[in-house]
């Protein structure tokens, strides 16, 4: 079928602000969003920019605005999308190229939440694994399947506000060590994510939670986060 | 290099967030409301003209009616949420819910004004 | 030049392999880690079923165990020496990425869980032995996350979305890299004393692939031009279980759950193939069977896919026939919950791409391109030899995928390349600092910069109206169609010349855009020469090998020739044409012997 | 594995926290007065005969004169009381509401300040203001 295809376009050598540019392919229903990009970069225009790599979902390279709404290409097809598509750059982030936006802020944002595992106690005297129940390991699945793609963060509306908030990416990353047995850095990333451009930016506006494409309860996470600071219950 | 990260008030509003986003900014609309509404409301207690004039306008108590009820129940739910976090996986319908009762009790504040309007 | 700088360790690739070895050389040297990619999109995320360590959390199990499935997964074409160190390792890598904070999934007692994948077995029973150590169906995913935050609290440097273009080597010895800035297309030269190449795969040489865009080969093509050899390039294999048409990867690790392939006619085929461990044989096994199966008219529909079941009700009937049992010795038995909690992510592609939800339906599968198994030649501690003597270029080292050890030979037993990338990483990264402690700094060239501005030139002022995107699908094709799981002299004969026609008329390939800034259509076209060279040489390489084993089938050459191929290729590059020497496999413990699974 | 509580100075229970359980705090209460005011205002209708749409109208929409709330206001001391926390209850919801809405806006810590400063004002104007009102009448 014919799918009309509209993009955000802006090349900060020339252009001084963005516009849009529409491009009618053949695609099939089936198709993701990426291989309509890939079609339109290989066949139309060239100078087409987004970044992609595994094209199934898992690497998080891909996030944009599709039809008003975060998505990732390559994991959203085209008949669940319809025939007009629109595609934009993530909100809130500075705007390289085309659907391209500045990922730093982002990171710097995930590095505050110290993101690694804190353990100085000493390992189990065999030298072996330290030990964790399934059900402890359960806690905090969930976050432990986010891609870092920054769909959520950009789609907050705290975050377009100002870029200080640490967003529900950086949010999670935290939520991941906070609940986790073998940690033992709660309280620091507690005391972080307590400041103003903590959690207390979160107004549980549900986007994060939306735009998702790992399916992570997001704002439930950052409402955990929250009532440990109350209760400092961590199981 | 780049382009400006600024969202504008209008760009945020179309940002396709479904019910959930819609009962955020209608809370963020309500909340601002009720604050001044409140503070009318005192300046009215102290006597100032201008403030009970507004107030006696129809049309602005059905504002305040619509937005206030709005953020009073939004708000207990939000509230139910926060406390139990258990329950967000379930905001769907939580908020299902809350549309439900809202339209209710909105329906049955606005008669009463429009009624009051119209009798007083 | 503006952009120089100088580190003494240089790690190009921030994949598992590259995280390590910056970890690990970090630790003493001063060290960067390049990557075209912000690091947490390597395609290491991608791997899902898990990585091998004798643990026996379960069951018992022993390094020794782990090394003959390896040697014997490899058709005895993997180096022994190295096999048996890494297996050896093993158990303490995986200790050490649990230490390091990786949520791997747990056994009732709380230890890190296991379960069976194609290949490892009990050696003295022949049943499946349970050695993937995972984390759901995302361990690769954790790896990457959990090697990416010790990074970050180890406060390595990284240079993210760089792209390395070209090795500088001076008077033999590794003097750095050139890299090109994604966001602003400087260059910039990068001054080491040690550089490390851990760039991943190629697998987007060919059309179905569960690889990513990123997976150009770029490292070995760099290190070819260089005059360096590549190793064992016509090994590469083929994973049996892709998603039909798109390649996306089902892991084995569904199969170690108990699910099984079914063919056109609602069979069950693999115990006609494997007897013994039937759908966990290893994987050139398992391709070559539904291959098999689909050539005799026997694929879905008469086309060229197959089934993956794992329903519930089938894995129980099976299992049932099987006497398959879970670790208490119980039968083995599922739920459709045990299939949503042990495979999330394979549910949720299945139901995605395909709108099917593998709960109740049957996944349409077929053999993806998935990992090569030859690379850049390296001896176990990361250092890269260049022939059959064991000369290393000083400076020089290679991990991961893009490196070839070789501990995968012929064929890479699921789990192991994700062991790999943990130990070799770790030990390229320490040897490469302790190099660097002794070294003295190599001379930078002048302008060393000039061969990738000229490349670039070259890209950008190209006179013709070759089409990227069509030259890429044209290599594709004809790769899988003619190189892929069989193989015969004739088709790969004239994939090879079609290759050197692609690489023709790649010379006069335009790129349109010519800003600086993100210019992707220029990158893309750059690492579609490195495709080209790479699909060359392995077209070449298998071309020559005139036997079958593991992931090399040949039609024409249907038996394993261990008299006259018992031996690794080197294939090297010297003004424009091919060289093919070898090197000797090492065979300590286990004499070659015939497979059967 | 015992479960893992951290002692109250280890877990970020700072100002922002504070807030956060205060207005939820406050909802809870505001309920309550609400609950209250209503069931008072039921049991006033059946004195007064006033029908119920009247008193949900002049419960929630204040007049100058003849107001049925403002005659009540003065009718008791306890419901001076309830209606003085109402006001001070409303107040800091309501204040501490804005002041989430500009931080979420602007900052800057020096802007940050300013509307902290801000906000705290207004609160203790206007509920010294409700104050005198209702006890002065
Ligand atoms: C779908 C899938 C599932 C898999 N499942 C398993 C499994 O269950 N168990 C297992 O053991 N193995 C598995 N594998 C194999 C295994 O995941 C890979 O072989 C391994 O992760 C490769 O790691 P690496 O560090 O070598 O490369 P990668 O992780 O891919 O890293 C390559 C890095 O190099 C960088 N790079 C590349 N070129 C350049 C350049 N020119 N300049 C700068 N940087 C560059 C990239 O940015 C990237 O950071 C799987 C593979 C796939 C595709
Ligand atoms: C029963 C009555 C009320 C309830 C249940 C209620 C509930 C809430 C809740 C739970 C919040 C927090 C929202 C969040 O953090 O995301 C909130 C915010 C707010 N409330 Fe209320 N409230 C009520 C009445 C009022 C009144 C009377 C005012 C005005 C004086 C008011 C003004 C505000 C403001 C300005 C906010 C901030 C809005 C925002 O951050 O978007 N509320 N309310
Ligand atoms: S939480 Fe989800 S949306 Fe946010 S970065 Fe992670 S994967 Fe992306
Ligand atoms: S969208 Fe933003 S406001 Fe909270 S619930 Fe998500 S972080
Ligand atoms: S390309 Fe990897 S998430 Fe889309």
């Amino acid at each position: 079928m014919e799918v009309t295809v509209k993009i955000f376009r802006y090349n900060p050598e020339q252009d001084k602000r963005g516009h849009y540019e529409t491009y009618k392919v053949e695609a099939d229903e089936n198709d993701r969003v990426l291989d309509v990009l890939e079609l339109i970069k290989g066949h139309t225009d060239g100078s087409l920019a987004f970044r992609r790599s595994c094209a199934h979902g898992v690497c998080g390279s891909d996030a944009m605005r599709i039809n008003g709404r975060n998505h990732l290409a390559c994991k959203t097809l085209i008949r669940d999308v319809g025939a007009n598509i629109t595609i934009e750059p993530l909100l809130g982030l500075k705007v390289a190229k085309d659907l391209i936006v500045d990922m730093d802020p982002f990171f710097d944002n995930y590095k505050k939440m110290l993101p690694y595992m804190i353990n100085d106690s000493p390992l189990p005297a065999d030298g072996k694994e330290r030990l964790q129940s399934p059900e402890q390991r359960a806690r905090f699945d969930e976050s432990t399947k986010c891609i870092m793609c920054a769909a959520c963060t950009t789609s907050c509306p705290s975050f377009w506000a100002s870029d200080e908030y640490y967003g529900p990416a950086a949010i999670i990353a935290a939520h991941r060590f906070i609940f986790d047995s073998r940690d033992e850095g709660a309280s620091e990333r507690l005391q972080v994510l307590s400041e103003t451009d903590g959690v207390a930016r979160c107004h549980t506006a549900f986007n994060c939670t939306n735009a998702c494409p790992r399916d992570i309860h997001i704002t439930q996470a950052i409402g955990e986060v929250k009532l440990a600071m109350v209760t400092g219950k961590l199981d | 290099m780049g382009l400006n990260r600024n969202v504008d008030l209008l760009t945020g509003l179309r940002y396709k967030g479904q019910g959930p986003y819609l009962t955020f900014i209608l809370h963020r609309i309500g909340g601002s409301a009720l604050f001044i509404f409140f503070t009318l409301y005192i300046l009215t207690l102290a006597g100032v003209e201008f403030a009970h004039a507004l107030f006696s306008n129809a049309l602005v108590q059905i504002v305040i009616v619509v937005l206030g009820i709005f953020h009073a129940i939004n708000g207990l739910r939000i509230t139910i949420l926060d406390l139990f976090p258990k329950l967000i996986q379930h905001y769907r319908v939580a908020i299902n819910i809350e549309w439900a009762v809202y339209i209710l009790i909105c329906g049955f504040a606005i008669f009463v004004v429009l009624r009051s309007a119209a009798g007083g | 030049m503006a952009n120089i700088h100088q580190f003494e360790v240089i790690v190009v690739g921030g994949g598992g392999a590259g995280l390590m070895a910056g970890l690990y050389a970090s630790k003493t040297a001063k060290t960067a880690i390049i990557s075209k990619m912000y690091p947490t999109r390597s395609h290491t995320g991608a791997a899902q079923g898990g990585i091998s360590a004798a643990l026996g959390n379960y069951e018992e199990d022993k390094p020794e165990w782990h090394m003959y499935d390896t040697v014997k997964g490899s058709d005895y074409l993997g180096d022994q020496d190295a096999i048996e160190f890494m297996t050896n390792e093993a158990i303490d890598a995986v200790l050490e990425l649990e230490h390091m904070g990786l949520p791997f999934d747990r056994t009732p007692e709380g230890r890190i869980s296991q379960r069976p994948f194609g290949g490892h077995t009990n050696n003295e029973t022949g049943k499946p032995v349970r050695r993937a150590a995972h984390a759901a169906d995302r361990t690769g995913h954790m790896i990457l996350q959990t090697l990416y935050q010790q990074c970050i609290k180890n406060k390595v440097n990284f240079f993210d979305e760089f792209q390395v273009l070209d090795f500088i080597m001076t008077d033999g010895k590794a003097a750095g890299v050139v890299a090109v800035e994604l966001s602003t297309g400087e260059l910039h030269t990068f001054h080491a004393k040690s550089v490390i190449f851990a760039t991943g795969g190629y697998g987007r040489v060919f059309e179905v692939t569960s690889n990513a865009y990123a997976y150009t080969g770029d490292g070995p093509a760099i290190l070819l031009r260089k005059g360096i050899p590549l190793e064992d390039m016509e090994f590469f294999q083929f994973h049996p279980t892709g998603i039909y048409k798109l390649g996306i990867l089902i892991t084995e690790g569904a199969r170690g759950e108990g699910a099984v392939l079914i063919n056109g006619k609602g069979e069950r085929f693999m115990p006609k193939y494997a007897p013994t461990v039937k759908d966990l044989a290893s994987r050139d096994v398992v391709s070559r069977a539904i291959y098999t199966e689909i050539k005799e008219g026997r694929g879905v529909d008469g086309k060229n896919y197959v089934y993956l079941d794992i329903r519930p009700e089938t894995v129980n009937k099976i299992a049932a026939e099987d006497g398959r049992t879970n670790p208490d010795g119980s039968p083995l038995r599922i739920t459709g919950e045990v299939v949503l909690q042990k495979i999330p992510d394979i549910v949720d592609f299945c139901r995605v791409y395909l709108g099917v939800d593998p709960v109740t339906q049957l996944m349409p599968v077929q053999p993806t391109a998935h990992y090569a198994m030859g690379g850049i030649p390296t001896n176990k501690f990361g250092e890269v030899v260049v022939d059959d003597k064991g000369t290393i270029v000083p400076g020089l080292f290679a991990a991961g995928e893009c490196a070839c050890v070789s501990v995968h030979g012929a064929n890479r037993l699921g789990t192991n390349s994700l062991l790999d990338i943990v130990v070799f990483g770790k030990h390229a990264g320490l040897k490469a600092a302790e190099y660097a402690a002794s070294a003295e700094f190599a001379k930078m060239p002048e302008d060393a910069e000039s061969a990738s501005r000229s490349e670039f030139d070259a890209l950008r002022g190209g006179a013709g109206n070759a089409n990227v995107y069509d030259l890429s699908n044209e290599m594709k094709n004809v790769m899988f169609a003619d190189v892929g799981i069989y193989r015969n002299e004739k088709d790969m004969q004239s994939a090879l010349e079609k290759v050197r026609e692609l690489q023709k008329r790649f010379k006069d390939v335009k790129v349109g855009d010519t800003g600086k800034i993100f210019n992707t259509e220029l990158l893309n076209a750059w690492e579609l020469g490195n495709l080209l060279d790479i699909a060359e040489v392995v077209a070449a390489s298998a071309l020559n090998r005139k036997e079958s084993r593991g992931g090399h089938s040949r039609e024409d050459f249907p038996d394993r020739d261990d008299a006259n191929w018992l031996k690794h290729t080197l294939i090297t590059k010297k003004n424009g044409k091919l060289e093919i020497s070898y090197k000797p496999v090492v065979i300590t413990k286990h004499q070659p012997k015939p497979r059967i699974y | 594995m015992a479960g893992r509580t951290l002692p109250l100075s280890k877990r970020g229970f700072n100002f922002e926290t504070t807030m956060w359980v205060f207005t939820r705090f406050t909802v809870v209460a505001m309920y309550g007065l609400i609950i209250a005011g209503l069931i008072g205002g039921l049991m006033m209708s059946a004195k007064t005969g006033a029908n119920l749409a009247d008193i949900f109208y002049w419960a929630f929409f204040p007049n100058k004169a003849g107001n049925v709330i403002g005659a009540y206001i003065g009718a008791t001391i306890l419901a001076k009381l309830m209606v003085s926390a109402f006001v001070l209850v409303v107040c800091g919801h309501g204040v501490h509401g804005v002041l989430e809405i500009l931080d979420d806006y602007f900052s800057a810590p020096r802007v940050r300040r300013w509307s902290r400063n801000f906000i705290i004002s207004y609160a203790v104007v206007a509920s010294l203001i409700a104050m005198y009102v209702i006890w002065n009448r």
